[in-house]
């Protein structure tokens, strides 16, 4: 259907899309610097994807990422916080310890610094983000099968 | 030192990542993934046991996550209550997992067995932290995530019974958990910390200074964790919730998820909560009264019922009134009696979900007037029911009688002889409404009159096990009565 | 006399062997009747066998076993010498009715069951005799009134389920006041163990007492808790019957004989103890006794079926039991005679009541007929089996030479010197009506032997009869025992009975006349002769005139009028209850099937509800709140109206009502919490 | 009194938004504005939580700042709210979705009428 308003929200979208995911980055990346960090910025994130697939349509929602991958992304970025805490256990130190168990800690206020916090926001990010995008394929697939069971 | 000490994050992290893995190992590694869980849950076990026997030696103490001691860190805690509870929840959640595999393939689509073992693992995982956090809003956090995954276990099977009753659920144990974050907001307000051992030490001054705010954060504790638990008239959501799901998931719930919120409300009250303000206000009292009403009330409901799952959960409202019971009598007692009911319900209470699993997937019935003559079709099946539900009773041999017994003793021992007159008047509703089951399942003439497949070895066992466990605690209870007296000293 | 303590654990093993004897024949299939017969016949022959071999330990002392870590407070044996008597009837009696069922039950169906609960039923009360502490007693009791049910509902007819429902229920009921009573004792004293302590037990005796005595009462029929007695001992298979009536009822009075006898006693010497407590105990258990007796001979005489007057019969010879220990106990420790009487009884009534149980199922077990109107003239058919049952009917009558004679004689004895010691007119009644009540059982017998073996016989039942050397054998040694103790009464007497008194501590001028007592002098004699004399003077002119066959109106029926309405009103009331309770908090307990949404939920409920409930009280439940039922909907109508809300809209799923009823509790907590707090 | 109320304001507003969600729960029959009267809730106690940690004139704990400033906000309360919030996202999800599958069923999100459905059936 290609209507003026769908044309417009279409086109917003797609342009809109890639700064939202920047700064989606931008914000999980700086987490330990700056207000913000892992959920907000997979929020954010996450956002963006599901704001293309419904300005456009499912097909073009999953050519950026699918329902599959999101779900196998979703349980690594779990997965992935838990093995950074566990990697702190095989370095000597407690679960998820951090400059004890001798992350390096960098400069103060640069963005590679506070060890494994950034780790551990990234993969939050992930998760955050794929979790987003799988409730929302979930919701609206659910939709669609409803449709057939009416 | 070495792995030995990381315990306790260790039990977490592996269930939590075995949750997460499951899903991905279940697309790819199909037949890994059930196995895995099942190791995973038995490492935990493992685990936990060590923890056991390390309290033993040592004492109490505690596990700082990343290193940080308790106003900056979350703090794990294991004393012998704590690993008490953890083992059962582990151990039972295990012995489940096992029957699980069958029946679920019989009652779940192939397609979200992997998500179900996710939700699975992240119940049995959220439950052990409850047992083991020593920080409120890491108890607020867990619970969510227990009742979220919880009604996930549920609404999993997508029928509309179990969809409805687990938005009851849902709402329902939102306004608990709402309730109980605007007690931990009173209790922070007034405190400035979340960490049990902190917030214990500050409390009697601050109740002291704001009295009603104590007051207000302690019903609202009440009533979140009543909510949770199925405290009496806040029982609501539980029979639609726990009849209606698959039996493994039912078996879970009645056994074990509205257990550890009954370890909550014991630790709010008597870790968190200064003596004074027990003694000042009737906590004590409205628990009591409450659990008394849900012992006689639960047991009323079910004689009433047609559905053998719903009467199992009606009996639930009744069997977790011991429990309040004996928290709410505030004797030293009457707590190992409620909390050994905790683990004799937790194996008694499961299995005879288990066995009305079986009887579904044998032959489909669920109604009570129908299973005349079952006993002469599965009779391991209905053995085991029929030691389950003597437990219930309380008949000598039985698990169930020594918790009653210590139950009752510690009402004595405060000088509260109505609550003997509750408890075995609630064990003769009991036989009322399980002793015409058995009798008819064996000793009815005709012959049983649906069809019958034949039972998987896989969930026998389980059932087996649950039969020898009941006999085996009703008979050597003496090491777990033991280890409850000396668990519960360090809290009076 | 001086008691030495052995630690032997042949209590044990005389206890276990018979369990698991018959938790491993459950195992054997179906057909192996043979493996299944002889494991039976060794496992009762092992305890016989045992608890002979503690007979010499006995007559010097105690027997301990401890069982540490067992159940939560061990387990504890101790076997004296009445616990031995109890032992060694049980154990004979066993071990003849199971010699007699091989024979009885062959006709029979679910042999492997029957024969499992058999065996362990054994071992129960074994171990309900042997148990040396409370709880342990507790335990073995409960084991026993399961186990004895599957014997009650062997045949799973109609009547033999109701009949199991009743007993079954009656009996958790026991259990329950039992385990209460137990609690109390062990609330107020610390421990379990069987020991005089009734200075402690302060305020809470008289709940403690009434307790066990409604504990124990029941299983031994005492008026008014016998009424699933005369229900469920016909319905038994006959064996199994002979043991109800023989054996088990035994198990209540051995309980009534430890606690009245024991616990309720004052500790040692100088004690402060409250005699009076004691007297008004005894009194009143031995009235109790009293109309026992005569109510039961008195049912025994208008029934027609054969092995319900036999049930009357134990009931009614409960009564001379009961009446026995009541003296004994408000005599105090001069009360030895009542106390003799009562043990000498209970052995003797063990005998001859298993003995004509089995008599009588030999003549069913020929010609399937119980009822007395359809039977007659057996007396040729089976000479063997006449004989042995008047010799049992002459012993239970209390005829001179015959077991029963000695022991009620001792009873009768008892209740004469309690009278002109204290001078109580009310013991001058009681002594009357032991008198008119003995003359009954004279005539029930009368009645039962004529109807049975006299007369004609019927033509149906005309042909020749063959019986197995195993049944003869049986009935052949019941009769003689009964031949044997009376005509040697002094033998048991000063063997096991005085010594069991002594250890009771009943004082020794009270003891000492029954050294020698002389059962065959004039005395005695005269006192039965009176009876039987009675008995034909009752006998001869209600038989004639067709008294016996007259049926009581219900209301005099104890279970209508007490039993049947109780937990009727109270079901009831719970169900009108939970009506309103529906109403008011919005059917939170309904169904979210979806066959069962219907609007009218709770009606369909309840006319569901006849089918699955299972016994009668259940259904008569049912109706009672089915009359009801119109006003309850009008009042639910009424409610309706009532608040604002639209009510039709609150059903099960109604999330409004729950989180009111959350808000509302949390409402009723705050308010409670600040009322107090400030 | 009234002077202490108007004190601690915030504590009124997130009672008061406690009450609106509490109510909103109870007295709408849409099964989607339940969901939103929990969240409502919630939000209450996040106020309540935050404002607890608020310090009047105090910045923002971020370390980069100069270190002659003295008052800081207490950044524990915000923290755990995150958190909070995190898992109110999750249940106002999972509700979300439960809602989405019941509508497969009965066509509606409205509580009164699946009531009627139900009870016509």
């Amino acid at each position: 259907m290609g209507t003026l308003e769908n044309q417009i929200v279409r086109i917003t979208s797609r342009l809109v899309a890639p700064f939202i995911q920047v700064y989606g980055i931008y914000v999980i990346i700086h987490g330990h610097l700056s207000p913000g960090g892992g959920f907000s910025g997979g929020a954010i994130f996450g956002a963006s994807l599901v704001l293309v697939a419904l300005s456009f349509n499912l097909e073009v929602g999953a050519k950026q990422i699918s329902h599959d991958t999101a779900s196998i992304l979703e349980s690594g970025g779990a997965l992935g916080f838990v093995i950074t805490g566990l990697v702190a256990i095989a370095l000597g130190a407690n679960f998820l310890a951090n400059q004890s168990a001798g992350f390096p800690m960098g400069q103060t206020g640069q963005l590679f610094s506070a060890g494994a916090i950034f780790i551990i926001t990234f993969f939050l990010g992930i998760k955050v983000a794929s979790t987003i995008v799988t409730l929302f394929y979930n919701i609206i697939e659910g939709e669609d099968k409803s449709g057939d069971a009416h | 030192m070495g792995l030995t000490n990381h315990f306790p994050a260790l039990i977490l992290a592996i269930l939590l990542g075995i949750s997460f893995l499951s899903p991905i190992l279940f697309r790819w590694v199909r037949k890994a993934s059930a196995p895995a869980l099942l190791l995973s849950l038995f490492l935990a076990l493992v685990m936990a046991v060590y923890l056991l026997i390390q309290t033993t030696q040592v004492g109490e103490f505690s596990y700082y996550m990343g290193g940080w001691p308790p106003p900056w860190g979350i703090e794990l805690k294991i004393n012998l209550i704590r690993a008490y509870m953890l083992i059962v929840v582990l151990a039972v959640s295990l012995w489940i997992m096992v029957y699980a595999l069958k029946d679920l393939e019989h009652e779940l689509k192939t397609d979200v067995l992997g998500w179900y073992y996710t939700l699975y693992a992240l119940v049995v995982a959220s439950m052990a932290g409850m047992a083991l956090t020593n920080d409120l809003f890491n108890l607020f956090v867990l619970m969510e995530i227990c009742a979220i995954s919880a009604c996930a276990i549920i609404s999993i099977k997508e029928d509309r019974a179990c969809l409805e009753a687990s938005f009851k659920y849902l709402i329902l144990s939102a306004m608990g958990t709402g309730c109980f974050l605007l007690g931990v907001a009173m209790v922070y307000m007034v405190t400035g910390h979340m960490n049990y051992d902190l917030v214990n030490e500050y409390l009697p001054v601050a109740v002291e200074q704001y009295p009603n705010n104590m007051f207000a954060a302690s019903a609202l504790f009440i009533v979140a964790f009543g909510t949770k638990a199925a405290l009496f008239p806040l029982h609501v959501w539980l029979p639609d919730a726990h009849a209606s799901a698959p039996s493994p998931s039912s078996a879970m719930l009645s056994g074990l998820v509205i257990k550890i919120y009954a370890f909550g409300l014991f630790i709010v009250f008597y870790q968190i909560f200064p003596r004074s303000l027990l003694d000042s206000i009737p906590l004590n009292e409205i628990i009591l009264w409450l659990s008394s009403m849900g012992i006689m009330f639960g047991s009323i409901f079910a004689m009433v019922q047609v559905d053998l799952k719903k009467m199992l959960a009606y009996s639930s409202i009744g069997q977790i009134g011991y429990v309040f019971l004996g928290i709410g009598l505030d004797d030293t007692i009457a707590m190992t009696g409620g909390f050994y009911h905790l683990l004799v319900h937790a194996i008694m209470k499961s299995m005879l979900f288990m066995c009305a699993g079986v009887i579904i997937y044998t032959t489909g019935i669920r109604q009570i007037k129908q299973l005349g003559g079952i006993g002469q079709v599965l009779p391991i099946t209905m053995i085991a029911f029929t030691i389950g539900s003597a437990s219930m009773i309380g008949i000598p041999g039985t698990g169930g009688l020594i918790s009653k017994w210590y139950l009752a003793l510690g009402a004595l021992e405060i000088g509260r002889p109505i609550f003997v007159v509750i408890i075995l008047a609630s064990s003769l509703l009991n036989a009322i409404y399980y002793m015409p089951i058995i009798v008819n399942a064996f000793m009815q003439q005709e012959e049983f009159a649906y069809e019958v497949k034949a039972v998987p070895r896989q969930m026998l066992i389980p059932l087996i096990i649950g039969m020898i466990a009941i006999v085996f605690l009703g008979v050597f209870s003496r090491p777990v009565i033991v280890l409850l007296e000396n668990g519960l000293q360090l809290f009076f | 006399m001086d008691s030495v303590l052995f630690i032997s654990y042949v209590p044990l093993y005389v206890v276990l062997v018979p369990i698991i004897t018959s938790i491993s024949l459950y195992f054997f299939p179906e057909s192996q009747m043979l493996v299944r017969k002889a494991g039976c016949f060794f496992a009762s022959l092992f305890s016989l066998g045992g608890v002979i071999w503690l007979m010499p330990y006995m007559l010097e002392g105690y027997v301990y076993c401890y069982l540490i870590e067992f159940m939560q407070f061990g387990l504890f044996f101790k076997v004296d010498i009445i616990s031995w008597v109890f032992a060694f009837l049980i154990t004979l009696v066993y071990f003849l009715s199971v010699i007699f069922s091989f024979s009885y039950m062959s006709f029979e169906h679910n042999l492997r069951r029957y024969y499992s609960f058999l065996i362990f039923t054994l071992g129960a009360i074994l171990g309900v005799v042997f148990a040396g502490d409370y709880f342990s007693l507790f335990i073995f009791f409960e084991i026993m009134t399961f186990s004895s049910f599957v014997l009650v509902i062997h045949k799973q007819d109609r009547e033999a389920m109701q009949a199991g429902s009743l007993y079954l229920y009656m009996a958790i009921i026991g259990g329950l006041a039992l385990l209460f009573a137990i609690l109390l004792l062990y609330g107020c004293t610390g421990h379990l163990d069987m020991v005089p302590a009734l200075e402690v037990l302060g305020n809470q005796r008289f709940s403690i007492l009434l307790l066990f005595m409604i504990g124990f009462g029941i299983k031994a029929g005492l008026i008014p808790l016998h009424i699933w007695l005369p229900l469920a001992h016909p319905v038994a298979p006959s064996p199994a019957s002979a043991l109800l009536s023989g054996i088990m009822i035994k198990a209540g009075a051995y309980g009534i004989l430890r606690i009245s006898l024991i616990l309720f006693r004052p500790a040692g010497e100088g004690s402060t103890a409250d005699w009076a407590f004691i007297f008004n105990s005894g009194y009143i258990l031995m009235w109790i006794g009293i109309i026992t007796m005569l109510a039961g001979a008195l049912m025994a005489l208008l029934q027609s079926n054969t092995k319900r007057i036999l049930a009357y019969s134990s009931i009614s010879q409960m009564g001379y039991i009961a009446t026995g220990l009541g003296v004994a106990i408000f005599m105090g420790l001069e009360g030895a005679m009542g106390f003799t009487g009562s043990l000498y009884h209970i052995a003797n009534h063990a005998i001859f009541k298993a003995g004509l149980f089995s008599m009588i199922g030999v003549v069913y077990m020929l010609t399937h007929e119980l009822d007395m109107s359809r039977l007659g003239g057996m007396a040729r058919k089976m000479p063997l089996v006449t004989l042995t049952f008047l010799i049992a009917a002459l012993g239970i009558a209390g005829i001179p030479g015959f077991n029963g004679f000695a022991s009620k004689t001792l009873i009768h004895d008892s209740l004469l010197i309690a009278h002109s010691d204290l001078g109580i007119y009310g013991i001058f009644v009681a002594e009357r009506v032991f008198v008119i009540a003995s003359a009954l059982t004279i005539c029930y017998f009368v009645k039962l032997f004529h109807g049975v073996f006299l007369g004609q016989v019927p033509e149906k039942l005309d042909h020749k009869y063959s019986l197995s050397l195993s049944a003869n054998f049986v009935m052949v040694v019941f009769a003689a025992l009964v031949l044997i103790t009376g005509l040697f009464p002094n033998l048991l007497l000063e063997l096991l009975f005085i010594p069991g008194a002594q250890i009771l501590g009943f004082s020794d001028s009270s003891l000492q006349p029954l050294f020698g007592f002389g059962f065959f002098e004039w005395y005695p004699l005269r006192k039965m002769l009176v009876v039987i004399l009675l008995a034909l003077l009752i006998y001869m002119p209600a038989s004639a005139r067709g008294w016996f066959d007259w049926t009581p109106p219900p209301w005099l029926s104890i279970q209508k009028v007490v039993f049947k309405p109780l937990p009727q009103l109270i079901l009831s009331f719970f169900f009108r209850g939970f009506n309103i309770n529906d109403m008011a908090m919005g059917q939170f307990y309904e169904h979210t099937d979806n066959d069962n949404n219907k609007r009218e939920d709770y009606l369909g409920e309840l006319e569901i509800f006849p089918d699955s409930a299972h016994d009668e009280a259940g259904q008569s439940a049912y109706y009672t709140s089915g009359k009801g039922l119109n006003r309850d909907r009008q009042l639910k109508q009424h409610f309706r109206s009532f608040f604002w809300w639209d009510q039709d809209q609150w059903t099960i799923k109604n999330l409004n009502f729950d989180n009111l009823l959350l808000v509302f509790v949390l409402g009723v907590i705050l308010f409670i919490v600040f009322s107090y707090g400030s | 009194m009234l002077i202490k109320i108007a004190h601690n304001y915030y504590y009124m507003v997130a009672i008061l938004l406690f009450i609106i969600g509490m109510h909103t729960m109870l007295t709408h029959s849409n099964l989607i504005k339940k969901v939103i009267a929990m969240n409502i809730m919630d939000t209450a106690v996040f106020l309540l939580f935050v404002a607890v940690g608020y310090t009047y004139g105090g910045a923002a704990p971020i370390v980069t700042a100069p270190a002659n400033e003295v008052l800081y906000v207490n950044p524990l309360p915000g923290s755990l709210m995150l958190t909070g919030i995190v898992v109110a996202v999750s249940i106002t999800a999972y509700a979300l979705s439960l809602i989405v599958k019941i509508y497969r069923f009965y066509g509606t999100v409205d509580y009164d009428e699946i009531c009627l459905i139900r009870s016509q059936e």
